[in-house]
């Protein structure tokens, strides 16, 4: 199978989607003649023109609000934020507007369109740059959140995402997009709402999606050579998301470990962890161990930064304070 | 309603939203209507005006003072009434509420609660009109407070620069809820002059006379369907009553709202249809009765239909 | 002792420190001439003038932007959210300025200010009016939020909130502003970050604050009439949140239900839960019990509204199921 | 720095500018200088034309592309590189970073990354002076891409309503990042007009002619500190490089640049200062050397800075 990068299966997904369906296009800041600030758009103004490659002013509440028109009105718009960190001047179209509008309307009303960007810390942007607000949208009832953690699944959300009748959040990881991965040649689709087992195993079970996979697989390696038999679970949607896949794997192992890149405090592995917790509780040996970084601002100086994140190690060290392993 | 007016069905309109929103008031005495009513007493000749130009391919997008133009759009006064008291029958199954009107197969597409919220959401319905190549147009209405959220000012930039087919429709009566708007605007009370920031074109129009405003609305509407992109429209207009029915006025002097229930188009409108010869006494009496029975078969409606089922509240949350 | 209600406990605070200290002031929408939209501030303008209470345009991103500029110069502002669901206009100023800005700049500026809000469901306003974005900004480092349940708390809380040197965002339940309640004479003030056990007992212990503290309330009579022996904790603040109260209660009781009056996903009470859980899981006879309202946008009609806001007996529920008490 | 201008200490400071800037271009590429960077190279006469006019009462507000602005503004020029180098003895002992620069002391009120966020920051900082009744005032550099988003012109209202003592100084290097503003704004390249909307003051200035821009600057500052409230300044400028470090400039052709190049302060403005007799080539010759010297010596400074400690990450979190 070809290997490709995520920015290009994120691609790919896109343009079947532009070529197939002419009621989809996009909208967003520097995606048409710059090719995107991460380069996910490059080439798309140049195939299917300025109509469906729009480039807008650096107006997110505006242009994401007329997304929002135009999926009511019937069109599937894919409208893109620089990063998620400029999403927040446009929460209250998404929140207030796109998730309530079919509920405020009795049913009337369908939002058939994505809002994507990338998200997270780890390139010392600093304070305002690298945070993580798909953990409030995925709180938000009437939209979708999903969040990618290797090309395959970038692929196959994001053609879910377009072909879903809702509003769908794709939060993309800043520092995934170079990542590599094989990709088969079909129409594969991934099922928003439905975790992944990555890793089968019968001794511990942890839990991760998006950036957080890669220190959760180094962890996992890392207990597997210690002859610890280790399940790994990529949550892939963060809502609805996937308790059932948790639940099943943490009666096979009784053992569970909840990892996100993001800050510790609230965000879904709180929600995952409280639910968890109270649903399975009898098939647990020992606490909902739940692992994120640091709950301060992102600083920018490296070595700052690199102490904030959570890395395997403290993985590692969640397994043995919880588990002893 | 394109094409030639039918100047009495424009009274009938405007006496419909009146009767229908002293109905409004009456019922949340009650305790029957609940949560925050914003009357549109007042403004009905700009509503029903702007509304009167419009065709069935075109949008209607309002704010949480909404009853008038869902009215003069043709929605279902039964529906609208059990709406407010949050009834099975309501537009949104009793769901939205007054401020949350919506009528999709009538192009209302919303009451929207928050503020110039609906206007990026106008804008996108244009958007789509445009992007499918029809002749559709969107009038987006909203209050001088609106004026002063960011959202708005994005919104016109983006409409301009991509040349929509939208009527930016503002209804200026003075007040932002308690505030007088020349206490919080520079600029003094004019907004359509800044719209040439935007190069949009924009008028001003008296909002008391109905007939007043069809004609600049027209005129606008034949812009933008002869693809000049967007346009704007101020009327100057009052709202009678309170913002809310919570609202005690204190803000205001009883003298300044005298001053503008002299020009109630539903007081000088049919006048003037008698002086013209337009209308005899007895035809304008005739709508009175019947639009008084309309209107109180609306609350009957209402109030005889069933509460929503318990287990809808999981209903409308995904599609 | 005197009976006020919890808006003139709030107005009796924000009156004495306007009086004491020139440098606090008030911002918000209709607070003056019109008296406050839930009449918190009225008769301010008239004592203090038209510098100290200033009447603003509805441009929320403006003002609260001006209030934290206006605190980084020195001065206390008072910002008023005529609804706190008219904040998600403003919350890159709250997240990405306020609680960002002292450790953007290396702890050179600080930012005292207080933001209050009416919050929560219950009176029929839909799904754009309703809404508890508390629980969100709780989870923001570099800032406070705290969310009183009754008139003492809210004048001690509000004391206290004017004199701290950070952002501290006060979340006043709408539905609790008429309730009425004894307030001695003194100045006492509440710690911001600790919570208050407001009934002692050995059997169970139950979590909330604001306005879940009424159901809450309610269904611990229901329990001591049936020989439950109740400890009831009113969290005060949100953040920082007081887990070792919690913890020590649950050592003596151990069970634990957590109420929140605001939607049952995400939220303050997730936290609380995931962290209750990795700490005192020994202590715990049964998972934490999470109790909130009904994860769906909130609806208009009375009687939808009604069942979707979580009530006593879910909270009777949830201690059945939880412990079979 | 008010009073009389010393015409070569512009210079020195333009010239400053530029060096600090490739110097930070160089240890970008070496790794030593990581996230976003943007450089202010091209723009340097704004600046510190407009920032000589100030006093010590006075704030200054800037954005993202901030370096020019906090050198005009005096920051140290040894710990401004430090903090680009993320060491303990930065402006924000490594926590801020390119795009936020602060040093209170001087009166630099950051260095803001969400585009036009800085603005209403401004307007709080003018407020407190108004509310002091001092005679200081501030002024908030922004981009012409920040005027579109709605925060401007919230705050704009705000000030012009509430006569602020804040200078609007607009920066229109026409482009936004990689979007020339014709593509993504109605009503052409001239921003300034606009604000009669507002009803404040608005002049337009050569931003490639620092002498120029004091002029302008100094107008607008006497009338605010006059109590005539907000003035807008619209400087014309351009940055002669990327957005940041990683635009490949794919959205524009050379022979623009070029074509602005031929106006580049760091030559012109020396060249006239020899013509017109006030200075003699060998007094340029040694502020280059001097100044060359000071951006070696900050870059050894920051280099051989340490690192902060690790515990560093709990600090000045809360006060
Ligand atoms: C963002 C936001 N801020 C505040 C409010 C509260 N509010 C509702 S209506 C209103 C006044 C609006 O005035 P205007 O736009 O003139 O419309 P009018 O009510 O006069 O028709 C305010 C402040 C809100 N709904 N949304
Ligand atoms: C709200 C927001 N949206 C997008 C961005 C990403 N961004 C950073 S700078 C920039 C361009 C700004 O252009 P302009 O205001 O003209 O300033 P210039 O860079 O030209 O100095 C963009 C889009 C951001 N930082 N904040
Ligand atoms: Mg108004
Ligand atoms: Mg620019």
């Amino acid at each position: 199978m070809p290997e490709i990068t995520l920015r290009d299966a994120l691609k790919r997904a896109i343009k079947e989607a532009l070529e197939s369906d002419p009621s989809v296009f996009m909208m967003g800041e520097d995606i048409g003649e710059y090719g995107g600030a991460y380069a996910v758009t490059d080439g798309l103004l140049k195939k299917f023109g300025p109509d469906r490659i729009k480039d807008t002013p650096i107006s997110e509440q505006a242009f994401v609000g007329a997304g929002i028109g135009a999926a009511v009105a019937g069109l599937r718009p894919i409208v893109e934020f620089m990063s998620i960190s400029f999403s927040l001047v446009a929460f209250d179209q998404i929140v207030n507007m796109a998730a309530n509008l079919r509920y405020m309307s009795g049913g009337q009303i369908s939002v058939p369109m994505v809002i994507r960007a990338p998200t997270g810390a780890g390139v010392q942007l600093g304070a305002t740059h690298s945070q993580s607000f798909e953990t409030w949208l995925a709180e938000v009832p009437g939209m979708k959140v999903v969040c990618p953690s290797n090309p395959y699944d970038a692929l196959g959300l994001m053609r879910s995402a377009i072909k879903d009748n809702n509003p769908v959040f794709v939060a993309e990881p800043a520092l995934l997009y170079g990542e590599k991965g094989e990709i088969p040649d079909d129409d594969y689709e991934i099922e928003i709402g439905k975790a992944d087992v990555t890793r089968e195993g019968s001794d511990i079970t942890l839990v991760s999606y998006g950036y957080g996979m890669r220190p959760t697989n180094e962890a996992a390696d890392k207990l597997t050579e210690r002859g610890v038999s280790v399940e790994v679970i990529d949550l892939r949607s963060l809502s609805p998301f996937d308790i059932d896949s948790i639940v099943s794997s943490v009666q096979k192992t009784n053992r569970v470990v909840l990892i996100d890149n993001a800050r510790r405090n609230g965000g879904v592995m709180a929600e995952v962890a409280a639910d968890l917790q109270q649903c399975a509780s009898e098939w647990l040996d020992g606490p909902v161990m739940r692992v994120g970084s640091v709950d301060v601002p992102w600083p920018y100086s490296r070595s700052l930064e690199q102490e904030v994140l959570m890395d395997a190690d403290d993985v590692l060290v969640a397994v043995a304070e919880g588990y002893g392993l | 309603m394109t094409g030639k007016v039918d100047r009495l069905d424009l009274f009938r309109q405007m006496y419909l939203v009146r009767q229908f929103e002293i109905a409004c008031g009456e019922n949340y005495s009650k305790g029957l209507i609940r949560g925050f009513l914003h009357l549109y007493t007042g403004q009905e000749a700009t509503g029903v005006g702007a509304i009167s130009t419009l065709g069935d391919n075109d949008y209607v997008v309002s704010h949480y003072r909404d009853h008038g133009h869902a009215l003069a759009r043709g929605v279902d006064v039964n529906r609208l009434m059990a709406e407010l008291f949050g009834r099975a029958t309501g537009t949104s199954k009793g769901k939205g509420g007054s401020m949350h009107i919506f009528d999709v197969a009538k192009g209302f597409m919303g009451g929207h609660a928050i503020v110039a919220g609906q206007l990026p959401l106008a804008a996108g319905l244009a958007l789509a009109q445009q992007y499918n190549k029809t002749d559709g147009l969107t009038i987006c209405f909203f209050g001088d407070g609106a004026t002063n959220q960011g959202i708005y000012h994005e919104t016109m930039n983006l409409a301009a620069v991509w040349k929509l087919p939208i009527l930016f429709f503002l209804e200026n009566n003075m007040y932002g809820m308690g505030t007088s708007i020349e206490r919080v605007r520079a600029g003094g009370i004019d907004f359509y002059p800044g719209m040439a920031t935007y190069e949009i074109p924009a008028a001003e129009v008296d909002g008391m006379d109905v007939l007043a405003v069809r004609e600049a609305t027209e005129l606008a509407v034949a812009r933008i369907r002869n693809g000049e992109g967007p346009q704007f429209i101020e009327a100057k207009t009052f709202r009678f009553v309170g913002h809310s029915l919570a609202d005690g006025q204190k803000y205001r002097g009883q003298e300044e709202v005298k001053e503008w229930e002299r020009r109630d188009p539903i007081n000088v409108y049919p006048t003037r249809l008698l002086e013209m010869g337009i209308a005899k006494s007895d035809q304008i009496d005739q709508i009175k009765t019947e639009v008084d029975e309309v209107v109180a078969k609306a609350v009957e409606f209402a109030e005889q239909s069933p509460e929503p089922e318990l287990s809808e509240i999981h209903n409308d949350v995904l599609a």
